[in-house]
């Protein structure tokens, strides 16, 4: 390439990249189209779950990585969201229909009463408060037998018969996430996205340009409630059963794995983290019973070696060889 | 008594030190004068070893510190007062002077502290953090003391306090001098540069520009408008 | 020796184990696991079927046991399912043996759903479930004269459903009963003091536990320490099972009553004589409930597989139904209506002798007295 | 157009304001100036309202704003700058003030649109006005500290204020820089009609800018006027300046 | 409800209170020195547990066994603890909280399958020493021994701590060091050996806790995940850093807890949960001053 050319590459190096980015996407996407003629059922079923896990880590990313907020306890709205549609389903008469708009929108609300306490406190504390008001959450859920089974949970919940093959599975979570997705990235380009990162950069500041930072972190919040509740409404799609652990915090550390392994600072970054983590979580379960051993010695080097997550990492290569290009 | 040789320091990987060479003779007071970011305090970060230096030599008595560890400093006679103070805002006045008190032994005790700074008595019992900025000063001034340095590095001292104060810290340092203390010192002020010191430097990108007394430097109208700006 | 009946070639059962081999219940999972390779063995030493078996750690999470049991069924195509300490595990793998119409024989969940009124026919269970065990414990305090009765247990599924069931059979047994006030712990619970004060304070007749694990060893421990037998009896189901008083050595308190389902010295059959040596020559220790459970769960397998003739699920499942065995409890039987094993068990009190704790005044419970009845099962599943 | 009446404030018995009085004319350029610790910055945390007064009045635009939350505050018309560097440290220069102009138009809770479409012109006039145009993509960490110190005041700009608080805009400036801040003010306060007060301890500053100088010691305040009636005050220069010759150099 | 039983039960929650005491005194105390969330400190209790068990079993559980493990666990937990510090957490003291809780909870995996491998997965139970057995007549009621032994270790440790924070030079640089790790090696001490030396004392504390709790309990994997949200939730009521606040909060939790199981004894599993929340709605920033 001529040094002449080096300029306009330069202007249009945004525009290029973002083309090449939705080129891989749109692949991608026919790739996974495909998955179903490919791969054997068991495959398909995996990457359900890997579709359901990785919404749930993204929408935790809204608040993590975006906010800067530390939420401890982000498995929560995934486990109302997944508990109304099973309590729905199997305790009341009302459509299928109803439990699917109805689970988001409760987990949205548990977020709003939890996060409207929460918001109040910064660091450390945020994140203990999510963490004290979550486990309350999963105490109420463990123990309202009359309603919730209590530790047995609810099993064999009744869905539409078109949504009971694993291929129908497969593809409505992979088109929910698409969607949900997209709708998280463009909040995260929005004003909205741009204010979120200012008050996670400089609370003190952003209040002082005009921001209500308290709102606009419960409307973080709730948002990403509401996502959460859309994957556990995916979850029972997948497993047609739910029991309290979904709501129990390590649960929620799992998620939080995820996020980091990914990487929290690119938007894509806990989608590839959910994924690595449950086919690693399979791999490695095929052959040892010491899985958790081994998640900790992977989470040991991650947080020691690759804080920035895969992903992260490979973004910092990426934008050191451009600029190392720009340069010259 | 301090001879730093030629180092290159880095933050990260942006180079910030080029080849910067000064000496601190022993009963002097050295200054050192440049605009902002021309890396004043990161020399005196390299000498004190928070950003060691990549390359490069810097000798104490004889001896060379280029990569001992920052808290073996005062035992070798080196106390370091930060520009933004760096007082422990959860400790008392009189917790934040006995940390430092006792690490190396000499003339400096409280009492004596007490004396130069009597606003510091004053306050004994307040928490650090709560010290206007001017106190804070002070007291950061008095916790290096309380390490009986032979050199006592300084950071911008006068930043940001009210003339009179500024006045009175002057002539503490000056006191502080009279002592047989040697005194290296960062400023932007040059007015007090040119009342305290003996010898300055005057940086520019980190590289020293001009090196001489103030009387040379007083005269050199020169230096002045070309790294000063006065 | 090789009878001319395995001569036949026959690919052999493979059955997937899913159970919790990580954490506080991994002590059961290993148990049984131990039984059911013992059984396996038993039955390769005679030429009997060939049964294989994959295990997998479901950590006691019910998520994780239904994934592997996908896997297992979809991916390493099991015929058989088995394991899951963790009931509600028990209960999402038995949803998915529905579907996937693969047998599932639970070996470890006690919950009194899986073969109540969440029962159907690919599920199996080869242990005494709450319902059981409930209706044991109503047996025997119904032979006693005690009327005011405090009702405890550990906050989960196991404690509630064991409590539940004995109190409703008790209440029919004997209907001046009354319950005074109940109390939950969390499983887990370290300090059980403040538990067994207020329980001392109301002055029950009875103190009537269902609690397991690791907490039933504490809670032994708090009522030896607080000195609460000596003014209030106490019942809990296992309280004389050496897995509770070997670890208590000689804090265990004397005159706790209970029920067991199995000890290795308790029916003194050569049966259980010759299943306890087999087992301590396997893996040098005595056989526990649990590795009696797993030991069933292969048995039954590898009898219904010969009586059947045949590796189709379908017909090893019908040849199940019904099943009866010689175990090491004596007869053991598959119930067909409901799928649950059916053993006896035994109740007594835990007392010193010779300077040792175990148990006396032991009688035996035929499963007659304590199974619940088909109908009530059959009531439930038609809910 | 700023009152301040009788304003107290104490941290753990410490009185940190005791009696402060102000008020700022419109359009004018008041300056605080006072001793180390006299509780300058306190008392511009109490108008912004990050710190909550014991008692007392506030007054903006003739509105009581007492203890109202900064972010009300601001929406009224009043920004500030700090004493220590505060910026949106991981945006860039342009999304740094793109923020605060964001929030001036209510538009902080806009989801859907990409930001990057938002507000361009009005951000791009700010960062112009300051010099900043050729760094605008550059994070703002990358910045000199002159810079980020001018991208401190910009971002306050963003908000379109008519009262402006700068609390020592030029500590650890060179005088190069010190000098560019001064025409800054000068600019904004008679070209933009903005009202500014400010905080310094550079005193020839202080007396270059302002029309009105109040005097801060031990939280009270002990003179307010004309910078020559304070010049000249006798408390005053006992408390803070010190002998005349000082002051005049 | 008689005098008797509710004194008692006061007597038995304050005791209660004590072990929480113990264990997220080490935890806070961590957390203000080193600004570290240490998820594995439960793991070190579990730990703490395990190696009293070992102790005293050598000793055929006989009545010194109890009084040697005292001694012994919570020394090699501390050694443990200061083989983490200097092995892996020194490495990230400047990263932010998340990558340090992550990088702590990764022991508390690392560490279920190494109890599991190395004592396996029975349950396990140590003896009460001869002396604390059984339990005496407190006005018509019945107070465990073990329970009023520990209504004495508690507060001996709570004052041991105050000593050693407020009155010993190395106390005060704990302090120090909890502001301004950087400025304490510009004064000329060094902070490395203050954080090692913190986060081992955090360790003695949390083997101290799991030693005191071996006796009247079941040894078994698990208990790590049911103290740790016990610690945490004391730790944030009683302020972040704050070892009196854990002090009054641990009372708080053990009384408050004794009480529920004593006047709503079906429903006692979500007490410490509701006590957290309300406290943490009422006092968002903790009872006492976060970080000293
Ligand atoms: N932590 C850091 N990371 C990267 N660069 C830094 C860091 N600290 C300082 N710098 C850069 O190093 C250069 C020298 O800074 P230094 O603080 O030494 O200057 P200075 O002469 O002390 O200035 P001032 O008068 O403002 O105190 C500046 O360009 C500054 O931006
Ligand atoms: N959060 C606080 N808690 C307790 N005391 C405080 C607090 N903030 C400030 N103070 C005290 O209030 C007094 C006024 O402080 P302030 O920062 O307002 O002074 P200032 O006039 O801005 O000084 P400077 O010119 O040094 O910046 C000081 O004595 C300070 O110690
Ligand atoms: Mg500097
Ligand atoms: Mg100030």
């Amino acid at each position: 390439m001529s040094t002449n050319d080096m300029s306009s590459i330069k202007n249009s190096k945004g525009t290029f990249s973002t083309y090449l980015g939705l080129g891989l996407a749109l692949a991608g996407i026919l790739i996974l189209l495909m998955v179903p003629n490919i791969l054997t059922q068991y495959y398909v079923y995996l990457l359900a779950t890997v579709f359901t896990t990785a919404l749930l880590a993204s929408s935790l990313n809204l608040i993590l990585g975006y906010g800067g907020l530390l939420h401890l306890h982000h498995g929560v709205f995934f486990g109302v969201g997944a508990y109304t549609v099973a309590i729905v389903m199997t305790k009341t008469s009302w459509p299928f229909a109803a439990a699917v708009l109805l689970a988001p929108l409760f987990a949205a609300l548990i977020a709003l009463v939890i996060g409207w306490f929460c918001v109040r406190l910064r660091g450390l504390y945020f994140g203990m408060l999510t963490l004290a008001l979550g486990q309350l959450v999963w105490a109420i859920v463990y123990r309202w037998n009359a309603l919730t089974n209590g530790d047995n949970g609810i099993h064999a919940i009744p869905v539409p018969e078109f949504l009971t093959s694993i291929n129908s599975v497969y593809y409505t979570t992979l088109l929910v996430l698409i969607a949900s997705l997209v709708m998280l990235y463009v909040i995260s380009k929005s004003p909205f996205g741009l204010t979120l990162l200012a008050t996670r950069d400089n609370p003190v500041r952003s209040e002082s340009v005009g921001i209500n930072v308290k709102r606009h972190r419960l409307i973080a919040f709730v948002i990403a409630g509401f996502f959460a509740g859309i994957a556990g409404v995916l979850f029972v799609l997948v497993e047609r059963s739910v029991a309290p652990s979904l709501l129990f915090w390590n649960k929620s550390a799992e998620i939080l794995i995820m996020c980091l392994m990914g990487g929290l600072t690119v938007f894509m970054g806990p989608t590839l983290g959910a994924g690595i983590l449950v086919l690693l979580s399979m791999v490695v379960g095929l052959y040892t019973e010491y899985w958790l051993l081994v998640l900790g010695l992977l989470l040991l080097i991650l947080v020691l070696f690759l804080p920035q997550g895969i992903l992260g990492v490979l973004m910092e290569i990426h934008g050191k060889r451009r600029s190392m290009r720009g340069e010259n | 008594m301090l001879d730093v040789r030629d180092i290159h320091t880095y933050y990260g990987l942006s180079h910030i030190l080029f080849g910067l060479s000064l000496q601190v003779s022993k009963g002097e007071v050295v200054c050192l004068l440049g605009r902002n970011g021309v890396g004043k305090t990161t020399t005196l970060r390299s000498i004190i070893g928070l950003t060691p230096p990549k390359s490069g030599q810097i000798y104490f008595k004889g001896q060379e510190i280029t990569k001992t560890a920052t808290n073996r400093m005062v035992k070798l006679g080196l106390s370091f007062v930060p520009d933004n103070r760096r007082i422990f805002a959860d400790l008392s006045v009189r917790e934040n002077l006995e940390i430092a008190a006792g690490i190396k032994s000499g003339a400096w005790d409280l009492d004596k502290v007490h004396g130069l700074f009597p606003v510091l008595k004053r306050v004994e019992n307040r928490r650090g953090g709560n010290l206007s900025g001017g106190e804070q000063q002070m007291l950061s001034i008095a916790r290096a003391l309380l390490g009986n340095p032979e050199l006592l590095i300084l950071d911008e001292p006068t930043e940001g306090l009210a003339p009179l104060i500024v006045r009175e810290l002057e002539e503490q340092i000056l006191e502080l001098c009279s002592t047989g203390i040697s005194i290296l010192l960062a400023e932007q002020n040059l007015k007090s540069a040119l009342k305290l010191a003996n010898r300055c430097y005057v940086l520019e990108r980190g590289q020293v520009r001009f090196e001489g007394t103030v009387e040379e430097l007083a005269e050199n109208e020169d230096v002045r408008s070309k790294y000063l700006l006065v | 020796g090789s009878s001319p009946v395995a001569k036949k070639e026959t690919k052999p059962i493979k059955v997937g184990i899913v159970d919790t081999y990580t954490g506080g219940a991994a002590v059961y999972a290993k148990d049984s696991l131990d039984g059911f390779k013992l059984a396996v063995k038993e039955f390769t030493d005679k030429g009997g079927p060939k049964i294989e078996f994959v295990t997998r750690d479901d950590e006691f999470k019910p998520d994780k046991s239904t994934s592997w049991a996908k896997e297992l069924v979809m991916r390493e195509q099991v015929d058989f399912l088995a394991g899951t300490t963790n009931s509600a595990g028990s209960l999402a793998v038995s949803q998915y043996a529905k579907e996937s119409k693969v047998p599932f024989i639970v070996w470890g969940g006690m919950s009194d759903k899986i073969t109540g009124e969440a029962g159907h026919r690919y599920v199996f269970s080869t242990l005494p479930n709450t319902a059981i065990i409930g209706k044991a414990g109503a047996v025997q305090l119904s032979k006693t004269s005690y009327k005011k009765i405090w009702l405890a247990g550990s906050d989960y599924e196991y404690g509630h459903s064991v409590i539940n069931n004995l109190w409703s059979n008790l209440t029919t047994l004997k209907p001046d009963v009354v319950k005074v006030e109940e109390s939950w712990w969390r499983v887990g619970e370290t300090d059980f003091t403040p538990y067994i004060n207020a329980i001392r304070s109301a002055k029950p007749d009875v103190l009537v536990v269902g609690t397991g694990g690791a907490d039933m060893v504490a809670f032994m421990k708090a009522v030896k320490a607080t000195g609460l037998i000596q003014e209030i009896p106490v019942w809990a189901h296992t309280s004389y099972d050496p897995a509770t008083l070997r670890p208590l050595g000689d804090q265990a308190p004397e005159g706790v009553m209970g029920t067991n389902p199995y000890l290795f010295d308790y029916p003194d059959t050569a049966e259980n004589k010759a299943f306890v040596e087999a087992f301590k020559k396997e893996y040098n220790r005595e056989p526990a409930a649990f590795a009696l459970y797993g030991y069933l769960g292969g048995k039954f397998l590898g009898e219904a597989i010969e009586k059947a003739g045949s590796t189709d699920k379908e017909k090893i499942i019908d040849a199940m139904e019904g099943l009866t065995i010689d175990s090491p409890v004596g007869k053991a039987t598959l119930r067909k209506e409901d799928h649950q094993v059916a053993i006896p068990m035994s109740y007594g009190v835990v007392a010193k002798v010779n300077g040792v704790f175990t148990a006396k005044d032991l009688h035996t419970l035929s499963p007659e007295e304590i199974m619940p009845s088909i109908d009530s099962i059959l009531k439930a599943r038609s809910k | 157009m700023l009152q301040v009446e009788k304003l107290r404030k104490a941290f753990d018995g410490f009185q940190a304001i005791a009696d402060a009085n102000l008020s700022v004319p419109k359009g004018e350029v008041v300056a605080v100036i006072g001793p180390n610790g006299a509780g300058k910055s306190t008392l511009f945390n109490l108008i912004t309202g990050h710190l909550q007064a014991d008692s007392g009045h506030i007054r903006f635009q003739r509105e009581e704003i007492t203890n109202l939350a900064p972010y009300k505050i601001c929406h009224k018309g009043m920004a500030r700058s700090f004493q220590l560097i505060n910026i949106f440290s991981s945006l860039t220069v342009f999304e740094n003030v793109q923020t605060s102009v964001l929030a001036k138009h209510r538009l902080d809770r806009n989801y859907f649109t990409p930001s990057r479409k938002l507000l361009i012109p009005e951000t791009l006039e700010v960062l112009e006005s300051f010099g900043l145009l050729d760094f605008k993509d550059r994070s703002c960490s990358a910045l000199s500290y002159g810079d980020q110190k001018v991208l401190e005041i910009a971002i306050a700009l963003g908000s379109k204020p008519e009262l402006l608080l700068l609390d020592e805009p030029t500590a650890g400036m060179s005088s190069e820089e010190t000098r560019k801040i001064v025409n800054l003010i000068k600019h904004l306060s008679q070209e933009k009609g903005l009202t500014i007060l400010i905080t310094e301890h550079d005193m020839e500053l202080v007396f270059d800018v302002a029309q009105k100088i109040m005097v801060l010691h031990q939280g009270k305040t002990i003179a307010q006027g004309l910078p020559e009636d304070i010049r000249n005050n006798k408390s005053v220069q006992n408390a803070y300046l010190g002998e005349q010759n000082d002051v005049r150099r | 409800m008689d005098f008797a039983t509710i004194a008692s039960q006061f007597l038995i929650g304050l005791s209660r209170g004590m072990i929480f005491f113990i264990v997220s005194a080490g935890l806070t105390l961590i957390f203000g020195v080193l600004r570290i969330t240490n998820f594995a400190h439960g793991a070190l209790y579990m730990l703490g547990a395990f190696i009293a068990y070992s102790v005293s079993t050598l000793f055929g559980q006989g009545p010194y066994g109890f009084w040697l493990a005292l001694l012994v666990a919570p020394i090699a937990v501390m050694l443990v603890s200061l083989v983490i510090e200097r092995g892996l957490l020194r490495f990230i003291y400047n990263r932010d909280h998340l990558i340090q809780m992550l990088l702590t909870y990764s022991l508390v995996l690392i560490a279920g399958d190494l109890v599991k491998i190395i004592w396996g997965t029975e349950y396990k139970s140590m003896d009460i020493p001869g002396v604390l057995r059984g339990s005496f007549n407190l006005w018509g009621a019945s107070l465990p021994w073990y329970n009023a032994f520990l209504l004495i270790i508690g507060p001996v440790v709570a004052f041991g701590l105050w000593l050693f924070l407020s009155k010993t030079h190395l106390g005060k640089i704990c302090r120090a060091t909890a502001t301004d790790r950087e400025m304490v090696d510009v004064l000329g001490i060094n902070s490395t050996r203050v954080f090692a030396m913190v986060f081992a004392l955090g360790g003695w504390l949390a083997g101290l806790g799991g030693a005191l709790i071996a006796p009247t309990t079941t040894i078994s994997m698990g208990m790590d995940a049911s103290i740790i949200i016990y610690a945490f939730l004391i730790v944030v009521i009683g302020g972040l850093g704050n070892i009196w606040g854990a002090l009054i909060s641990s009372i708080i939790m053990g009384v408050g807890e004794a009480f529920g199981i004593l006047f709503i004894p079906g429903i006692a599993i979500i007490i410490p949960y509701m006590i957290a929340g309300v406290l943490l709605i009422v006092r968002p920033s903790g009872l006492l001053k976060s970080a000293w």
